[in-house]
């Protein structure tokens, strides 16, 4: 008993003297915060933060490059416990945030201009030609979104995206890998919104579209200030307040929705 | 050497560690992913099991075996395959950090390498010599870096496959080592 | 005898039918003045030309309407007589929009003088003022690209040129357009290629054609003899893409142009025939580059036909005088059906590069549905510059951009040939594209970040 | 909706896809065709050597196959691949893998194991790294050892039941001499067809007849059954050239087992083998050594070793096809410009 309990202790002894040598003369500097932070996180890896994975962003508020409040899956109290553990002033959590396609011109409300023969990607069918969407800044409908999308949110219907607000997670993924741009981020608690992005001017989107804004500018009467031109579109000021409820029957073009 | 060059073939191709007896698994599937970083887990492996095999020879010779403490064999092995890998680690964080962070995890997980212990362990009860025990350990090793980087080119053309939703990742990597498995099975009884 | 096959041949390429038959033996039309003419300022790589007249000017033939900004830049002369009617953005024959000019066309104008002074004595003339001629007329390489051709004759000092390569390859099915120029301008083509040698203080011309055009290699033949020289006519084996830059010079010369590298790196300069016509017109005629031969065939359109015709005529006035296109027109090709670009309607004028437009009927262009790569490795023997088209593809697809830039996508000059022999029809080429276009994205992007 | 396009719409509706607009008009569907086309001789041989057991194994492969095809892509929710014939000559090939003997019910397993298993959790054509109809052969040999290596239902002059490259393994692991004499007589026979082994594998005749259709139609390229027979032929030269009386001379091993099946029809699947041409090479000289090996090596458990020789190089494809990529034009030239900055 003595002998196997001395040889056990001998053998781990040895080994241990070994790596404390080891660890002497081999040890590499590393901030113990950044362990720290990066347990806090999750661990989605989802990249909404911009930076590559939990362990970048946790290197990155660690050295003071980025607020702690970017990550959209972290709790409350993890934001806390993560602003405890920096010593910083605890950080407000950002509001909920849900992506938002800017288009409905499906393919029964919206003209294309040729038969498309090529790979099944937004981004490949807007070289092509200039995406066959007549329209210039309509959804193009080849999914590019859906694959990128992490959590299974977004649909394609009639050949148009949208995005179920519920299942987002706000990670920004389509917004960046929509070729046309027009996918936007809005508050998760707003609305209403406009479903359009053309800049063109309202005869050529009436040409080209059922349900495009045509930049009649009804809408910025009615809503007092929530709704801005920008150029011959309507876009909504998330900022103000919008709760006109007869917003969706005026609108000539058919392209404000309540959801 | 006639026996060591069958010892070698026997543990590097019929007897396969991963794909004849199934061990060693976790980071045969776990870092299979990139040809470099499976070269740098096969070196990895390589050394500890050669040097765990040689220290735990002595260990098991001039220590347990002598005061007949052959049942703590498990433990005193593991005791010695664990400073080995802790040691491997400090190697590769202090001289090659790129390699570190990409065997991240499987890198400390090579101590519960069941094909290291198993190397240990098979030693003791093929009751081989020294020598032997090494260089068999080297060709387990061997057989393992081996299983290791067909194993990973057969991965980098299944990861552009385009497998059933309920298939995508490890499960289709299992399919396709059990199939490699298979192929091998081509060569049992080459060598006894 | 001044005309031999080949001596080297480039690895890789394919035999599509060349289907140049229907218009081979026509010989080169003049186009009726159309009664609008929409004059892109983008038919050049490079910066586009900055329009330099107004709405309601009326302008003479030939005199400029845009001028080259920048230095890969080209100018812009109008075709005709006329009054500008608009300038607006317009299609190109390449896909894209550009601001175009367009003019309403006065048939009843006098002919008038030639915009520049014409140089029949260019060979006493310094090469310099050769050269500025070609950059005042616009010339830009009618073989596709449309690169300024002022820019590629003059190289930097370090890069002495030795082989001028004139370029009569036309290795595009379809295609006839270099092929008639030719059979019927040989002395002047070949006299343009004289000049472009002044220009260069080049050594030696080389001429490529492949040999399913002997007409025309015996019209220029026939046209050397009477201009001695120490010229060869090289004729090379029909095989796609014979025509490519790079794979001609190696055809002809044996040197392999460096990966990344241009032509002149190995001491030469490849110059289309058609480009050569243009030169000669610019210096021995003053007239700046306005009108060019184009192939209007395929099996929906009536009466294929080479034209000359003038610069922004429009597709849709091309066809009315080809015999208007027939009902099971499917799809609408600018350029060879190997490289071209297909386009979503008629209303797009021809630029100097246009050297062909195709009208394939429905039964061409059968829907298909591409398949997963099957790993048969056609495409990798295809392929002219060792790419492995197969796992480029799929690197794309999978979005693993890194790896296709690594394995050298952007050295991919979208020539087709892998996609041509693809059993499972996969858009290859469009694979290719993307991933280069995402990595130039990439590129940009960087080089910006490294400014600010 | 009509109304409108006819509003907008000019002309008639143009497709409009990226270059090249013109096809060879090469395809999968002509390529497995030509395939199957390859192999009936084969067939014809085996329903000829084995009758009405050649017969069912064949009819219960490929109805096997076609069918777990069909459910599998019905299951996986993707469309119909039956019309691209590749299940058709999975089906064809792992029948022709099979000894005469094999009861119906194995059969039917294999033919799931390699489409279900071995292809279509891939997701299918093409993204397969094992030769399906291989894969079901290895698993039913190692499931099912005794039916798999039963040949005594067979031929029509059956003397043995064992096949030659099983009766000469036997016969040198005892020590004995070679069973029997290559002579011309024995030649014929095993040239023809006229021996036990699985149906389709005996007749080498038949086989290299579709191995040249395969040529001619170019499916194939001659570098994978050149390298693999031709090391194969040279290994064995060698061997009984060091060893006559342990060993057979160069033709027994060219023409018995699978070798030719093998050589023409498994080795040459393009999905599970390299793509440039000195890939291939390796590819055929690393089979016909494994071959020879699991062949010759008195020890090993099979008499036979062209099945997994193939399936082992299967393995290596991706390796090998990593190491063979061609040179880049000019990349030569601007490495060496590169040096000399």
């Amino acid at each position: 008993m003595i002998t196997s309990i001395l040889v056990v202790s001998g053998i781990g002894l040895v080994c241990g003297v070994a790596l404390a040598l080891g660890a002497r003369y081999l040890s590499v500097e590393e901030n113990p915060l950044i362990g720290t932070v990066t347990e806090l996180l999750l661990g989605a890896n989802c990249g909404a933060c911009g930076y590559a994975g939990c362990g970048g962003y946790a290197q990155a508020i660690v050295a003071g490059e980025a607020p702690p409040n970017r990550c959209p899956s972290c709790t409350p109290e993890a934001l806390a416990q993560i602003s405890a553990a920096l010593g910083i002033a605890p950080i407000e959590a950002a509001a909920r945030e849900v992506a938002l396609v800017l288009c409905r011109g499906d393919d029964e409300q919206a003209q294309k201009r040729f038969v498309y023969d090529g790979i099944t990607a937004c981004a490949a069918a807007a070289a092509v030609g200039g995406g066959d969407k007549a329209c210039r800044y309509g959804c193009l409908g080849y999914g590019t979104c859906l694959r990128a999308c992490p959590a299974g949110a977004i649909e394609m219907v009639n050949g148009v995206a949208r995005v179920h607000p519920e299942l987002c997670i706000s990670c920004r993924k389509c917004v960046a890998a929509c070729p046309r741009g027009i996918i936007r981020m809005v508050p998760a608690a707003s609305h209403t919104h406009i479903f359009c992005s053309s800049r063109d001017p309202g005869a050529t989107v009436r040409k080209v579209c059922k349900v495009g804004c045509i930049g009649c500018r009804i809408c910025t009467r009615l809503a007092e200030g929530a709704i801005t031109m920008d150029g011959t579109l309507a876009v909504v000021d998330y900022k103000q307040p919008l709760d006109n409820e007869e917003l969706p029957a005026k609108c000539p073009g058919k392209c404000i929705l309540k959801v | 050497m006639t026996s060591y060059i069958l010892l070698v073939l026997g543990a590097v191709l019929v007897n396969n560690f991963v794909l004849n007896r199934f061990l060693g698994i976790c980071p045969f599937l776990g870092v299979s992913k990139k040809l470099e970083t499976s070269l740098g887990m096969s070196g990895a492996v390589i050394f500890v099991m050669t040097c765990a095999a040689a220290v735990t020879w002595c260990v098991d010779h001039y220590l347990l075996k002598p005061y007949g403490l052959d049942y703590l064999q498990t433990i005193a092995f593991i005791l010695v395959i664990a400073a080995f890998v802790q040691l491997v680690e400090m190697l590769l964080k202090r001289y090659v950090p790129p390699l570190y962070s990409a065997l991240g995890i499987y890198l400390p997980l090579i101590t519960t390498n069941c094909a290291v212990l198993g190397v240990a362990v098979m030693n003791v009860q093929n009751k081989s010599g020294f020598v032997e025990s090494t260089v068999f350990a080297c060709a387990a090793g061997c057989g393992f870096a081996l299983a290791l980087t067909i194993f990973t080119g057969l991965r980098e053309k299944i990861e552009r496959a385009d497998p059933p939703r309920a298939f995508r990742g490890v499960a289709i990597a299992l399919v396709t080592a059990g199939l490699l498995s298979l192929a091998f099975m081509g060569f049992n009884g080459l060598v006894k | 005898m001044k005309v031999s096959p080949a001596p080297f041949l480039f690895r890789g390429g394919i035999h599509p039918p060349d289907s140049k038959t229907a218009t081979a033996a026509l010989p080169l039309k003049d186009l009726p003045l159309p009664a609008r003419l929409e004059v892109s300022t983008s038919q050049h790589l490079g910066a586009p030309a900055a329009p330099c007249v107004a709405v309601g000017d009326r302008v003479t033939a030939g005199q400029l309407i845009a001028k080259a900004s920048g230095f890969i830049s080209a100018n812009v002369h109008a075709p005709a007589a006329g009054t500008i009617a608009a300038i607006r953005e317009a299609p190109t024959p390449t896909g894209r929009t550009a601001t175009a000019i367009i003019i309403e066309t006065d048939a009843d104008a006098p002919a008038g003088e030639p915009p520049y002074k014409p140089i029949p004595d260019w060979r006493e003339q310094a090469p310099r003022s050769l050269l500025d001629r070609v950059a005042e007329a616009g010339i830009v390489g009618m073989g596709g690209a449309g690169f300024p051709t002022h820019v590629k004759l003059s190289p930097p000092g370090d890069k002495p040129i030795d082989t001028l390569i004139l370029n009569g390859a036309e290795c595009e099915p379809f295609l006839n357009s270099d092929n008639r120029l030719l059979i019927e301008r040989a002395e002047q083509v070949w006299e343009g290629c004289q000049i472009i040698r002044r220009i260069l203080g080049a050594g030696t011309i080389r001429v490529a054609i492949e040999d399913n055009k002997r007409e025309a290699a015996k019209a220029l033949a026939a046209a050397m003899e009477s201009a001695p020289d120490d010229a060869h006519i090289h004729l090379l084996k029909t095989l796609y893409p014979q025509g490519s830059e790079k794979q001609q010079i190696y055809s002809v010369t044996g040197r392999t142009v460096p990966m990344g590298g241009l032509p002149m790196d190995v001491g030469c300069v490849v110059e289309n025939v058609a480009t050569a016509y243009a030169v000669w017109d610019a210096v021995v005629n003053g007239r700046p580059l306005t009108a060019r031969a184009i192939t209007v065939t395929g099996d929906a359109v009536n009466t294929p036909t080479n034209w000359f015709a003038p610069v922004g005529t429009s597709f849709a006035d091309l066809v009315a005088a080809s015999g208007g296109a027939r009902d099971n027109l499917a799809k609408l090709i600018a350029g060879g059906p190997m490289m071209g670009f297909a386009l979503p309607s008629l209303e797009v004028a021809m630029s100097k590069t246009s050297s062909g437009l195709l009208l394939f009927p429905r039964e061409c262009v059968r829907p298909y549905r591409s398949m997963a790569c099957i790993n048969c490795g056609r495409c990798v023997e295809a392929c002219p510059l060792g790419l492995m088209p197969n796992e480029l593809s799929q690197a794309a697809e999978a979005d693993d951009i890194d790896e296709a830039e690594n394995r050298h996508v952007m050295d991919c000059f979208e020539c087709g040939a892998c996609a041509y022999v693809c059993p499972a029809r996969r858009p290859l080429v469009q694979h290719m594209r993307r991933a280069k276009a995402v990595i130039t994205q990439r590129r940009r992007a960087a080089a910006q970040q490294k400014k600010t | 909706m009509n109304t409108e396009q006819q509003n907008t719409a000019a002309g008639p509706e143009l497709v409009v896809g990226v270059s090249p607009h013109i096809h060879s008009g090469a395809s999968v569907e002509r390529i497995m065709l030509d395939v199957v086309i390859a192999l009936l001789p084969a067939v014809a041989a085996a329903l000829y050597f084995f009758g009405l057991n050649a017969a069912r194994l064949i009819v219960t492969c490929v109805a096997t196959c076609l069918a777990t095809e069909w459910i599998c892509r019905r299951l996986m929710g993707r469309n119909n691949t039956l019309g691209d014939f590749s299940a058709l000559v999975t089906g064809l090939l792992l029948a022709l893998n099979l000894p005469p003997g094999l009861p119906t019910w194995m059969a039917i397993a294999g033919g799931v194991f390699a489409i279900a298993v071995a292809k279509q959790v891939f997701g299918g054509l093409g993204y397969n790294p094992f030769n399906p109809a291989l894969a079901a052969r290895a698993f039913l040999l190692i499931s099912f050892t005794g039916p798999m290596t039963t040949w005594s239902a067979s031929c029509i002059d059956a003397t043995s039941t064992a096949t030659p490259l099983g009766m000469v393994k036997e016969a040198f692991k005892a020590g004995a001499p070679a069973p029997f004499a290559m002579d011309g007589g024995l030649t014929l026979d095993f040239l023809l067809g006229n021996m036990n082994g699985c149906i389709g594998e005996t007749s080498a005749i038949a086989l290299l007849i579709g191995a040249l259709y395969l040529l001619y139609r170019r499916v194939i390229t001659w570098h994978i059954p050149v390298a693999f027979i031709g090391t194969v032929a040279i290994y064995a030269a060698i061997l009984h050239a060091v060893n006559p009386a342990a060993s057979m001379p160069v033709h027994f091993h060219l023409l018995t087992g699978g070798l030719m099946l093998g050589a023409c029809f498994m080795a040459t699947d393009m999905v599970t083998t390299p793509t440039t041409a000195r890939g291939r090479l390796i590819f055929g000289v690393g089979c016909g050594l494994l071959t020879m090996v699991l062949r010759t090596v008195k020890t090993g458990a099979y008499p036979e070793g062209v099945s997994f020789a193939i399936l082992i190089m299967n393995a290596f494809t991706p390796l090998i096809n990593r190491a063979t990529r061609h040179r880049i034009f000019g990349a030569a030239e601007a490495a060496k410009r590169e040096a000399r900055k």
